[in-house]
Order: structure tokens, then sequence, then C-alpha cells
């Protein structure tokens, strides 16, 4: 084999503590090696041509690069070399930036690892083969996961183009944490107003099936091909037959409910639909609330239904349903501040959550927009906004930003100065993180126009005096501790994970971060794919964001959905596992322990039997060839002699 | 008491042979002190059949080989004849569904112990072994030296010393009564345990000294009743090529880190890949240390319950400290 | 905070073989790189799709031929790209850490571990104790039993 | 069975805390505690000595432990919270690897660091428990009214602690409830008094000790009950001072929790040291004490 | 406290001091971003030079000089409400003792009075074993200057008989002044290491002579 190998320098982000030029003159000592320089951007246009005009010039059939992980630059070489005539495979990498140059300032131990992770691929490289891709047909529906404004948005956009869209929503009605609000920032447009035309839409579109009160039980197959099964919890109300007309919400004598939707701030009943907007406008039980399950008696809805809508022995039933792709948008959950002891843990009915404010400042909430006391129903004349709870704090575990608690605060200030001319709003913060369009002025007319009182400090202790709250807090421009005398304190509690993002990330087999964020495939390049193709992400659930970006990413999500439809069959990798029959003992280990049930016997003439691996099905995990004892079956591009090839290089 | 018991061995050979295609079981070798697997596919040669403290092959080897040759036409089935640690070979085989228990007939010979040859050997001294008789716990050895005696346990092999199965745990058929096992359970691995005192330094030593012998004749694989792959073992093949043909030490110790990690969790100790090393290698040791491990760790012996999957052919997601 | 590993004194041809998984612990060095987390420099790389692919005969022949430390890393358990790759290999991985003694050759010259790509800092922390306690066992004799002073020079 | 604990009073309770620690002695007595006075303890070091140098601190308070070690008790109890602080610290600087060569160097006796350290409070909620002693109460509080004030150093930090609610300790309230008291929902029950500069600046101590007394008289209570000899000083003895300062007539009685508990197990005043306050309360201290059987038919 | 007017902050920034306090107290003092919740915590701010959150910035600005003769670090008491609340779990109490420590080696000590309190109790230990208070407070009086602190007390605690009129000397009290002997020569030696090791601190900012103007 005739070998070239690139060193690149990547400006001076290896070349600053690679001997890169030796790097390459070393690489000519290495058996097949007949070619080997050094270049600035390896990865630019005539970095990419000059590895071109070796190929051809030198007659090469292996390439290595050695530079950037391939994790980022692999296609693009790959394309390169195909370009000029040799098949994708015949090329390998050595990660020498982040692994070499960005993590130690050595240079001579820099240089060392350099050359030898370059001897090592190019040991791996003279045991490569061509290999070529398979084809497979895409099954061209979508699933998206979460009815918020993100899901909604996406499956709108599929929708638009053509695509069957399932819609899976855990709670009775779309519309997530969006149809809670009461206003949107920076232009103050009322957040129903907005968003409910588009839950209108998604009722309405007849390439839409809605799954409210569902949720994915399980999911199997791969991209193009995904196998789900769907719960549909048990409601006890038929919703081919409920017309939502509200009857049993009205005679339900279950009155002391807590009201999910208004945060807990009021009461509903055991039966009825969450909010006038919902969609599905259907009926719900409660079970946990619900007489007839409470008390074994009760039986008022059942009557009243003129429908007879109500089946109390309804049970959850399972759906299984097949996608070519999978958008998942389910949203976030707010910090629960029962952990702040300092702020009352919970204990004080008038320290409240940002969510909670903004329930009480709707017209649709538990007060009908008039702000008051949660304890007495008093309106508030002090009102204390503190910013950051649950946010930027390591001792509670979260660590980061949520991004939207600065601005909600503004718009929350503003509107209860709107509400009530004679209030006082204190702000305490730390920083104002306003970067969007508009975003700081919104945040300076709060201040300018609104007179809301902004103060630079954290907050250490709330407690009760005189039935007020005393806040102490501090002014650290002041340099000095302050006192305000508050009659509501609205905690801006911020973002985090929802519950059970976990459980279903391990369904789904994306990662997710130690918050329970799911992780994005490239945090810039790559925003809304996962590392498991065909899955990918819009909204919350990927990390701490507003609407008009959840928007953007349940749009963008879509636009790749479409494109990969856009194609009937995609191709598949053929980095997959390959059994050599002569050598196959059939012992039947590696069909035991296949993960995707992607090998199976085959039968030769004579009734011998061999494993076949299908390569459609197989992943390329590589199980099988760790587990195969004669080692018949390969993983191709990652033998054993490939492995056994750099292993010698670094001890033999 | 041999006698009767071979005696019963041929009248319970006899009773099944209409079912059989094949009956495997023990010979007289050229000496008192040899036996041979024997074929039986003519139920004249029944009376060929031995059993007594010499019948020291595991013929569970032959199992697998014959079971993938046998058509198993007209219903017809193996015969096997097996000890109890015998026996283990025969389930492990079928954990992993290697062979079909409906197709085997299982004789069980409950075991006190199978002579060492090597042992009898050292202590008759230089002197040709003449003849040999066992009565109950005693041996009774010839030699040009004159006759010595010998309790019987102390030229049994190493594994029937920590035997904890001297009877099969799966048969169709038993011939005698079964016996009591002899070592507690704990005292299994004490051979294991010793080379385990020993300082790191001292164990590469040792095996360094043990391995240094060895010729690369893969009679210790060959006898083995767990190595699926045989002539298509990795030590031999060119691709993947995991080894030379050079005969050094690290070349050595990869061998047996083959055969010995290829029967983690597999291995049922009978012990005749230790038996059939011609440069008395004491191989099995390494495949007892790795038995000692996966039970420790994960709770697994090979060859007792059928049904059990072997543990690195499976996992467990809830399991913790690993 | 002190960088003993820049400091040259402490410097020893080491070599020590890293296999990692593509899908995380390949990315959590990759993270690690591009936050310009520094670490030890004895450690090379060789990329598997999964810990799943790891037979531990890779292992046992690193060690034999005389690396001095093999460091495996993948996914964390339930988070494996391939669903259940690395609940096989953490078993496969364990029995082999604890037969290694058993044969003369130091279990300390091997560790398994499960880092995210996302775990930037925790790759740094484990490359960097890795490396401390390979470079604290000195060079590795292999079984042939060059000694130690001889590996040295 | 009787349980045998290390008992390790501190200077404040041989002086102006007395009455703490004749009450304690006499609590735990009624209790079937054997407290094991440390044999010729010495003093932890307090403030000064961890403002001096953690070690000092440390081994000072370590000979103590290292005694109470060789009295055969897995525990050490200590009615204080300053000194419970230095006792920890002797503890964690054992248990420190790279401290523990020097503090074993300058203690220069035997010591395994096998003992706990623990508080009156941590004694009586935790080993002993609420039910047990709300069991043994003969002489309920009926219907005091107090605000329970723990200070600064009984459950903070959290880590170091590892006893209660940092921000809302519940193990006093718990005590006090299950022996038939009622409780002010007290703020300010871990805001700092004033601490040791009552000698150095007492102007600060007025300043603190002030607000607490003006919320616990605010919110009607009849006493303020105190687990530390350094609060009750700076609240009771401090009083007249604090009146001056504030131009206020507080005249609020601040007793220890073990006076009150003794009180409820049935103790006499002069058990428990009583007139050794400086406020002296203005409610009897004796109400007849009930018949165990009649109390807990007037209970369920 | 001396206002801070121009702060030259390369000038006057001294690493090594920033690295000494955070091995001492063992805490990263640039974990903290300034929020306050600190000093909105502090009983003592209301009598502080530099609030709670000034006395870290300086720290993190390698302030030594304002630190150490800062009254805010000796007013300090404790209490831990600052370390209980830190969002960015910082003992900041302990920091504020590691500040004491130093500032008394440094001789830096802003409240001589409370330098000398303490100073006069460890050498009550030193002598008896345990504190004498009834001892401990005149000889505080006489030496601070202060003749007549807490006088308006003592007829009432002499009246409930609580102070005793001579110190308890406990057996072991040469045991405890061996303590304080080992002790501080442990602490000789220890200074002598490090000056051989060229790892002192220059004593009382020789190495800035004009730090805070």
């Amino acid at each position: 084999m005739r070998i070239g190998v690139f060193v690149c320098q990547c400006g001076t982000n290896i070349a600053s503590t690679v001997e890169t030029e030796a790097v390459a003159r070393e690489a000519l000592q290495h058996p097949d090696v007949v070619y080997a320089t050094s270049y600035m951007y390896t990865c630019s246009e005539p970095g990419q041509q000059q590895i071109q005009r070796a190929i051809q010039e030198e007659n090469l059939q292996g390439v290595v690069v050695a530079a950037c992980s391939p994790r980022m630059h692999e296609p693009t070489f790959r394309r390169a070399v195909e370009k000029a005539g040799l098949n994708r495979f015949m090329f390998e990498m050595a990660n020498i930036r982040e692994h070499v140059s960005w993590i130690s300032n050595d240079r001579q131990a820099n240089t060392r690892k350099a050359a030898e992770l370059v001897h090592m691929a190019v040991a791996k490289l003279r045991f490569n083969h061509p290999l070529s891709p398979s084809r497979v047909a895409i099954n061209k529906r979508v699933l998206v996961i979460g009815g918020g404004v993100a899901g909604i948005q996406a499956a709108l956009d599929c929708a638009e183009g053509g695509l069957e869209v399932v819609l899976v929503e855990r709670q009775p009605s779309i519309g997530g944490k969006m149809a809670k609000l009461d206003k949107t920032f920076p232009t103050i447009d009322c957040s129903s107003c907005i968003l409910g035309p588009k839950m209108v839409d998604v009722a309405q579109k007849e390439n839409i099936r809605l799954y409210a009160c569902s949720e994915v039980e399980s999911v199997a197959g791969y991209i193009g091909n995904f196998s789900v099964q769907i719960r549909r919890k048990a409601t006890c109300v038929d919703w081919n037959l409920c017309t939502g007309c509200g009857l049993c919400m009205e005679k339900c004598p279950a009155k002391k409910v807590p009201d999910h939707f208004n945060e807990d701030l009021g009461n509903t009943r055991a039966i009825g639909i969450p909010f006038p907007q919902a969609i599905p406008k259907k009926a719900t039980i409660d079970k946990e609330h619900c007489r007839q399950f409470t008390r074994g008696k009760c039986g008022v809805c059942k009557k009243i239904c003129p429908v007879g809508a109500i089946d109390y022995e309804m049970e959850d039933e399972f759906i299984s349903e097949d996608f070519g792709a999978i958008i998942v948008a389910t949203g976030f959950d707010l910090f629960d501040h029962s952990s702040y002891g300092e702020y009352g843990g919970g204990r004080f009915p008038d320290v409240i959550s940002g969510l909670q404010y903004e329930r009480i400042l709707s017209a649709s909430g538990p007060f009908g927009g008039h702000i008051q006391r949660p304890s007495d129903g008093r309106q508030p004349r002090n009102i204390v906004f503190i910013a950051c709870v649950g946010s930027r704090d390591a001792s509670v575990d979260r660590p980061y930003c949520s991004g939207v608690c600065c601005m909600y605060i503004a718009k929350q200030a503003i509107l209860t100065r709107d509400h009530l001319p004679d209030s006082n709003c204190y702000v305490f913060y730390m920083d104002i993180r306003s970067p969007g369009k508009n975003y700081d002025e919104f945040v300076r007319r709060a201040q300018e126009e609104y007179g809301v009182n902004y103060i630079r400090g954290r907050v250490g202790k709330i407690y009760p005096k005189n039935n007020h709250l005393i806040v102490q807090g501090a002014d650290t421009l002041l340099g000095a501790q302050v006192e305000v005398e508050a009659d509501l304190v609205v905690l801006a509690t911020g973002v985090e994970a929802s519950a059970g993002a976990r459980e279903l990330a391990e369904k789904l087999r994306i990662s997710y971060d130690q918050y329970g964020f799911y992780m994005e495939s490239h945090p810039k390049l790559r925003p809304v794919e996962t590392n498991t193709a065909g899955v990918y992400l819009a909204g919350v659930c990927q990390g701490p964001k507003d609407i008009p970006s959840s928007v953007a990413q349940g749009s963008a999500a879509a636009a790749k959905v479409q494109a990969l439809f856009s194609r009937d069959t995609i191709e598949t990798s053929p980095q997959v596992a390959l059994v050599n029959e002569r050598a196959c003992v059939a012992c039947g280990k590696c069909i035991q322990v296949c993960p995707f049930g992607a090998i199976q016997w085959k039968e030769l003439r004579g009734g011998i039997q061999k494993a076949e691996v299908l390569p459609s099905v197989c992943q390329g995990c590589g199980l099988c060839n760790a587990t195969c004892p004669p080692k018949a079956v390969q993983l191709q591009h990652c033998t054993d002699n490939q492995i056994l090839a750099e292993i010698d290089v670094l001890c033999a | 008491m041999n006698s009767d018991l071979r005696s019963e061995l041929h009248k319970k050979a006899e009773q099944a042979w209409p079912d059989l295609e094949l009956l495997i079981g023990w010979q007289a070798g050229y000496d008192d002190l040899h036996t041979t697997p024997v074929f039986i596919r003519d139920s004249a040669e029944i009376s060929k059949l031995i059993w007594n403290p010499w019948c020291t092959q595991n013929l569970a080897v032959y199992v697998a080989k014959h079971f993938a040759a046998s058509s198993g036409k007209d219903d017809k089935k193996i015969g096997v004849c097996v000890k109890g640690c015998d026996s283990r070979s025969l389930i492990a085989l079928l954990q992993e569904n290697l062979v079909a228990r409906e197709r085997f007939y299982i004789i069980g010979m409950p075991c006190k112990g199978i002579v060492d040859l090597r042992k009898l050997h050292a202590l008759s001294g230089a002197a040709r072994i003449l003849s040999v008789q066992v009565n109950a716990e005693q041996v009774a050895l010839k030699s040009a030296a004159g006759v010595l005696h010998f309790p019987l346990d102390e030229v049994l092999m190493r594994k029937c010393r920590r035997c904890r199965y001297p009877n099969p745990l799966i048969h169709d058929v038993l011939v005698g009564d079964p016996l009591t096992p002899r070592t507690d359970a704990h005292e299994a691995y004490n051979d294991v345990a010793a080379i385990e005192r020993l300082s790191l330094q001292e164990r590469l030593a040792f095996w360094q000294g043990e391995l240094d012998r060895c010729l690369r004749c893969y009679a210790c694989r060959n006898a083995c009743p767990l190595c699926v792959c045989q002539d298509r073992c990795i030590a031999e093949t060119r691709d993947p090529k995991w080894l030379t043909q050079y005969m050094h030490l690290p070349e050595k110790f990869m061998f047996h880190f083959i055969h010995a990690l290829h029967l983690a969790g597999r291995c049922t100790e009978c012990g005749e890949c230790e038996r059939v090393c011609p440069m008395e290698i004491p191989v099995a040791l390494i495949k007892e240390a790795l038995n000692k491990i996966t039970l420790e760790l994960l709770d697994f012996e090979a060859g007792l319950d059928p049904q059990r999957v072997p543990p690195l052919l499976t996992f467990d997601a809830g399991e913790t400290g690993i | 905070m002190t960088q003993s590993h820049d400091n040259p004194a402490h410097k020893q041809a080491l070599t020590i073989v890293g296999f990692l998984c593509n899908w995380c612990s390949y990315g959590g060095a990759d993270t690690a790189g591009v936050c310009r987390f520094k670490q030890p420099t004895d450690l090379r790389i060789i990329r598997v799709p999964c810990t799943g692919r790891m037979d531990p005969l890779f292992i046992a022949r690193s060690l034999i031929l005389g690396a001095d430390g093999v460091l495996v890393s993948g996914c964390h358990p339930k988070d494996c790209h391939y669903a259940v790759g690395n609940l096989y290999a953490r078993r496969r991985l364990e029995v082999l850490k604890r037969m290694l003694p058993f044969m003369g050759i130091d279990g300390d010259r091997f560790r398994y571990t499960w880092v995210s790509a996302s775990e930037g800092q925790r790759w740094q922390q484990v490359v960097t104790e890795f490396s401390e306690q390979i470079r604290s066992l000195g060079p590795n004799p292999g079984v042939t039993g060059k000694s130690a002073a001889a590996a040295t020079a | 069975m009787k349980r045998r604990i290390a008992y390790y009073q501190g200077c404040s309770l041989e002086g102006l805390a007395i009455e703490y620690d004749t009450s304690t002695r006499a609590v735990c007595e009624a209790l079937d505690v054997e407290l094991v006075e440390i044999p010729d303890w010495s003093c932890c070091g307090s403030t000064p000595a961890h403002s001096h140098d953690a070690l000092l601190s440390a081994v000072l308070a370590g000979r103590n432990l290292a005694i109470a070690e060789s009295t055969g008790c897995e525990l050490a109890m200590t009615p204080c919270p300053g000194c419970l602080k230095s006792l920890k610290g002797a503890l964690q600087a054992f248990h420190n690897q790279s401290e523990r060569d020097v503090f074993l160097e300058i203690l220069a006796m035997p010591f395994t660091g096998h003992i706990k350290a623990i508080s009156i409070l941590q004694l009586l909620y935790e080993i002993i428990g609420v039910d047990e002693i709300s069991r043994r109460v003969i002489r309920p509080l009926n219907d005091l009214v107090l605000a329970p004030y723990y200070g600064c150093l009984l459950s903070r930090p959290a880590q170091f602690a590892e006893f209660d609610d940092p921000e809302n300790p519940i193990s006093m309230d718990e005590l006090l409830v299950g022996a038939g008291a009622k409780l002010v929902d007290f703020p300010y029950k871990t805001e700092c008094c004033g601490a040791t500069y009552g000698v150095t600046r007492n102007q600060i101590v007025a300043r603190l000790t002030g607000r607490i007394l003006d919320m616990a008289a605010g919110l009607g209570a009849q006493a303020i009950v105190v687990a530390c000899p350094l609060c009750q000083q700076n609240l009771d003895l401090r009083q007249s001072q604090v009146n001056r300062y504030w131009k206020r007539r507080f005249d609020i009685p601040v007793v220890y929790i073990t006076q009150l508990l003794g009180l409820a197990l049935g103790l006499e005043p002069e058990q428990l040291a009583w007139d050794k306050l400086f406020v002296e309360p203005d409610w009897p201290l004796t109400a007849p004490a009930v018949e165990r059987d009649h109390l807990e038919k007037a209970q369920s | 406290m001396e206002r801070i007017h121009t702060l030259a902050i390369q000038q006057t920034c001294d690493i090594g001091f920033i690295s000494k306090v955070e091995e001492a107290s063992g805490q990263h003092i640039s974990k903290c971003y300034q929020c306050g919740n600190c000093t909105a915590s502090c009983a003592y701010t209301h009598v502080y030079d530099y609030p709670v959150n000034q006395i870290m910035r300086l720290v993190q600005l390698g302030q030594k000089k304002a630190v150490l003769q800062s009254r805010s670090i000796w007013l300090c008491a404790t209490c831990q409400a600052c370390t209980t609340r830190c969002p960015n779990n910082l003992d900041v109490a302990r920091i504020m003792e590691t500040l004491r420590i130093m500032s008394r080696q440094e001789n830096m000590v802003a409240e001589r009075d409370i330098e000398l309190f303490y100073h006069e109790f460890l050498e009550s230990i030193k002598a008896f074993g345990r504190v004498f208070e009834t001892g401990l407070l005149p000889m505080f009086s006489l030496k601070a200057g202060k003749p007549f602190t807490d006088m308006d007390l003592a007829p009432r605690v002499l009246k409930k008989g609580k102070l005793a009129f001579l110190p308890q000397r406990i057996k072991g009290r040469k045991q405890v002044a061996a303590i304080f002997h080992r002790f501080e020569a442990h602490q000789l030696k220890r200074t002598e290491e490090l000056r051989q090791a060229g790892l002192t601190q220059p004593v009382e900012g020789d190495s800035h002579p004009d730090e805070c103007e």
C-alpha cells in the first residue's frame, strides 16, 4: 500500500505545541508511507486539494491526516479522498489537537505523542479495506414527543410539509408551560392569544394525530425504521364521545382538588378540562381525588354526562406505531424552591414561584387576574422579586443560568406596576442577562419607565413579621445589608430537566448531561441532532431557552426531518460486523449477545449452520466481535487486526 | 466391588442399547494403569466397558463433535458415561445450546476419585510398576522394588481431592449408589489461594517458570470439552493474527490467556487440560482462579444449572460494584 | 493549582494504552481538549465504537507486551449508545482485572471507567489520576521479566 | 439499660452557666443516662484558640477526647456548642490524613479517633428521642409559651454539624412540644447573639441580643429557651445592658432546655438551679405533678 | 479602614497572598461571584469596615494589607450564616478565620482589644488548664485600659455566687502547657522549613510598600 501522511498545523492550534514538521518526517520511516507533509490548515480548500493532488501524483492508496478529532472532520476528509478516487474508508485520522496540543504545553512530549498517534494510524490503515454502504427504505412518518410550543411548532412544520405526524403529550392538553403564561416578553403579547391558534391548528391538521394523556413506553429500531410503543393512559372518559361540554366539571362534588394548571394556587374538580383553551378539549378524571375511586361510590359525572362518555373501568391502552424519525420536545420543570430553607422552604404562603405569579397575573388564573396574596387575599403593596432561585447556585446543584428569569422578572414587575400603580417592586439580582433582540431595552424600561427598583445582591433570609415578610438582602453596589418589608415575594425559580427525562433518554438511547438536559450532537454545528441518528431535539429539553429559541428549534428539527425524508432510502454505514463463514464454528454466542437481533442462523448446503449478520440492522457496536471465540465475526473498519496493529505500535 | 459395578454398567448399557446409535465409554488400555475411550456401535462390544479409578478421560469432550456428526435418524440417541465432573461439562454444553439434551442417554458413574499416574510414579520411585490393586481405600503397588501400600486418597488427582460433585448432576441412569461429597466448598480453591498468598513478583516468577516450558502443542486445548474453536483457534490463525509462531514467553502467556479467558465463566474444572499437558504445567489453576473470580463476582459456577446463561454472555443492568 | 505533570523533572517514557468508546469517552476526551484541561501526555488513545467491542484479550496482550498501563473508558452504564454494550463489558473487564494479579501482572495497571461526552473535567481527572498511578508503579517489566532498571534505561 | 456517655462540661458550665451543668446532670440521671465526667478535663480553647490556629484548637480539644476514650465510652457529650465545635474540629484534624501525624505529635497521647462528639440536643433528640422523653413527662409545661432559640452553631454549617436543619432547626421545638409547651413561630432561631463580644464590644451584643429579645417579646413568648451558655449569658446576664442600650424594659427569662425538661420530668427547681438565672420567671415553676396514668388519659 | 481611591491593580495584587489564603482555608476564592449573600446574612455587617463580600473581593484582588488590616475579620463571630448560605459552597467563615490568623502572624491586627482578649484567654488556659473567668476579665480590663468593663454586672454575678475566687487548677495543667510548647516549637520549625525552601511571604507587605494609599 502507498500511504500519504498529512500533518495539520491548525494555524497555531497544533503547531504551537507540536513540531508538525518533525512528525511528518518521522512518518516517512514507517512501512508503506511514501509521502508526508505538514500544512497550515489541512481542512481548508487548499489543504484538501493538496491531499487530492498527492493522491494522484504519488499514486496513494491510503491517506492519514493528523489533525483535530475525527468527530470533527473525519467526514470532510473522507469526502476529499473520495473525490480524488480513493474509497473513503482508505483513510485514517490521528487526533493531535484535542488529544495532544490542547492538553499539554510540553512540546517535546507532544511531538513524541503525535508521532506515535500517526504511527498507530498508519499501522491501522495498512489493514483497511475499501467498504461501500448499502441502502434501506425510510418510513416517512414522524413522532413528536411533547406538545409544548417547541413540539407544536415541530409538528406543524412537519405536517405543513405533508408528513404524517404523531404528537404524544403526557398531559391532558397540549400547550406546555407557555399555556400557563400570562404575557410574553419583551412585547407583552398575551401568551394564549399567540399560542392558541397554533394549538387549534394541531387539532385541525388532518395529518397530525394527537395522543394526549399518553407517554412513550418503548422504542426499538433505528433511523428510518423506528418502532414505538405508546401508552395511552386511562382518562376514564371516552374521548370519542366526550364533547367537552364541561357539565361533569360543574357537577363534580369533589371541590377541593388542587388545581395543577394554576400551580396549586386554587382548587378544581376531580373531573374536567384543565383550561378553557385546552386541546383536545376533553375531560379527564383525576383518580387520586375522584370519589368514585377514593370512596368507591359517587358516579355523579356518569349520571350527568349527556353522551355517556364516563367509563370508570377504563384501563391504559398500548398502541404500536412505526416512524422514520423522532423529534423530542419534552420541555422542562420548574425548580422546587423548598430546598431554600432561608426563604422559608415553602412554609410561607406568600413566598411563591415565578410560575405561580404568572397564574396570579393571568385573567384566567385563580384570582381572575387580580393581584392578591395567596394567604389572605389582600392586595400587596410591596412586592419583592428574587432572581436566581435554583439557578447559578452550586449549593443546590444548579450551577447553570436558566436564561429566562431576568426577562420574566422584568415582565412581571412591569405587569405588576401596570396592575397596581401604587405598588413598589423590588428586584434582587446578581447580573442581568438580557442578550436578545429588544431584551435589554425591556429591562431598562422596567427601571426607567415603570420605576422598578433593582437591587444588586442576593437575599440571605426571608422571615415573617407583623403580617409582612422581612426580606434581608445585600446591596453589593452600596456595600450594605438592606431590608425590605414585603407583602409578597416572588422567587424567580429556575428551569430544570423535566421529570422522567432520563428514563425517556434511555428508551431513545440519547445522552443527557448531569442535569438531565439532552445532549446535542455538536454544541454549535449540530444543535438539534442527537448522537442517535434519526432522533432530533427541540426546546428546553436540550437546555434552558426562551420561547423564540424553542420555536426556532422546533422548526429546525422539522427541517432536519424533512431533509431526511426527502430521499426514499438512506445509506447505512458499512462499518458493520461481517462473518467469515469458514472460521465460524456455529457456537451461536454472537446471536445470543447481539443487542439488535442483527445476527441470525444461515443454513449452508448440507445443513451446516453459520452465523449471518443483517447489515441494515447491525449498528456496528462490535459486541459480537468481542464475544466470538474464533473471531470469525469481524467488525469492519475496526477489526482485530486493526486494533492489534495499533497495540503493537505502542507495545511491541 | 469394582466387578459388581462393572456388571451393573454392562447390564444398564444393554438395557439402553435399543435406543442408542453410539455409546461412549471407557475400555482397558495397554496395561493396568491405563484406560482409553471406546466408541461402541455394536452391542457385542458392550462387554468392553470398564469402570475403575483409572477411567480418567472426560468423555464429554467427544460429545459435541459426535452430536454435530450424528444424523439422529430413528430418534436414536448417543449414550455417554460420565463421572460427576464430566457431567458438569455436559451441562455447560447444554447451557450454551451446543448440544440438545434429548439426543443423549447419560450413564452416570458416582466416583470416589481417579488415580493420578504421576503421583503413582513418583511414589514408586524409579522402579517400573508391575501391577496395582485397589482395595477399599488402599492402593497396593507392586514394582520391581517390592510392594508398597498407600491410602488411595494420597494418589488421587488434584481435582478429585477438592471434588464437590462426586455424583453426576445429570444422568438417565446411575451405576452404583450416590456418594457423599468430600470436601467443603470453602476448601475448593485452596490451590488457587496458595498462589494468591505469594507476592506479585513471586506469582509472576512462578508463571514464568511454568509457562516457559509450554511447547504450544495445544494438547490442553484439544482435551478441553468446552473449547468450541478447536482447529480455528486464534492462537494459530493468520486472520486475525493474534499470535506469531515465535516461541517466546509473551506468546506463551498470550496463548494461555486466550484459552483461560475463553473459558471464563464456562470451565467446569474437569482438569483434562492439566492432565494431558506433556510438560506438567498446572494450566487448570488459571481456570480455577477465573472460576473463583466468577463465583465471587457474579455468583456463577459453570455446569450446575442447565438453565443458567454463562455470566459473560449476559448482563445485569442492576448490578453494582463493577 | 499545581500541574505537576508539566514539570519535565517528572518525565519518563510511559506507555499507557487507552481504549475509548467513540460516543462517550472519546467525546469526553475531546471536550477536555476543547476546554484546554491540561493532562499528562503518556496516554495513547485507540478509538473503538463501544466498550462492548473490548475483548479482554486486547488488554491482556497490551500488558503482556509491556504496556505500562491500560485504560478503558466508555459510556456510563445504562447510557450506552448501543444500550447494553458496556453492561457486558464491565463484567468482562472486571473479571480480567481480577485475573491479572493471579498471573503476576499488577491489576492496578489496568483501569476501566465511565466518562460521558460532556464530562471533560472528569476525563482530565481520570487521566491525571491514572497516569499518576502508573507513574508510581513504574515501568511494566512485562512477562519476560526485563528488569525495571533496564526498562527505564 | 443505662447508657454510659462521657461528659465534657467545659469552662462556662463551671462558672456563669453553672445551672446548665446542674440541670444537664439532673436530666440525664432522670433519663437513665450515666454521665462519666472526663477526668481532669481541660479547656477546649474556644474561639481564641481557633482564631489563633486551627491545629492548636484541635489539640487542646483533642486532649479531652483522648482522656474520654480511656473511659471506654463511645460518645462524648457536651452541652456547650462552642466546645462541641472544638471537639469536632479535633476529630476532623485526626481523620484528615495530612494533619493526623502532626496532630498526634503535639497531642502526645494515645488517641484512636473512634469516639464521637455530640451535643446535649443530639443526645436528647437523636439518641433518647422525643417519644421516650414525652412518655416520661409527669409535670407537663402546660400552656407555657416559649421561643426556642438555637443560636449559630448547633446545626451549622450543615456538613459539619450533621444535625437538624441549618435554617429551621426543630429538635428543641419537638422536645418542648413533647413536654407540653406551646411555641411561638420564632424567625430568629439561628440569628447570632453577639457571641464572645460581650466583653470586648458589648454594644454589638446589646444590639443583636436586643433584636432577639424584641422579636420574642413581640410574639408574646414567656421565656426564651436556649441550649448554649454563651447565648444564655448574652440574653440573660446582659439583658440589663441591652435595656440600657435600647432604652427598653425587657424582662424575659432565658432558660436552658435542660431546666425546662427537668421540670417536666418532675425534678424540683432546686435540682435544676433555677435560682441562678438573672432574669427570674414570673410564672410558677412547679405546677403540681400529675400522675403518669392520669397524664396519659389527658393526652389521649 | 483607609479609603481606597485609585487602585493600581497590577502593582498591588499579591498573588502569593491569594494562594496562601486558598491553601490555608482550603477554599477556592475565585468561586466567589459577588452575589452578596454573605453580606445579606451577616449579623455584623453594621460594625464591619468592609462587608464580607468586599473582603472576598479584596482577597480575589490580592489586596493583602487592606484585608489583613481590616476590622471586619476580627469582628466576625464565625456564626456560619455566610457559610451556610453561600451558593458556591464556599466556607466563608473559614476564610475569615484564616485571615484572622494571618493578620496576627503578619502583625496587622486592627482590633487590638479582641486580639488581647483572645491572648489573655489562651494565657489563662496555659496557666491553669481551664479558663478562669474571674481572673481573665480584670486582667483584660487592665491591659486593654478599660478598667470598667462589665463592672455593672459584677455585683449581680457575685450575688448569684457564680464566680469562683480561685482558679481551678487541673492536675494536667503541665500537660496542657506542654501542648502549647510543642505547638510553638512546631510553628517555629515549620516557619524555618518554609524559609529555607524560600517559600515564606515577606513580612508585612515588604514587597508592596504602597499598597492601599
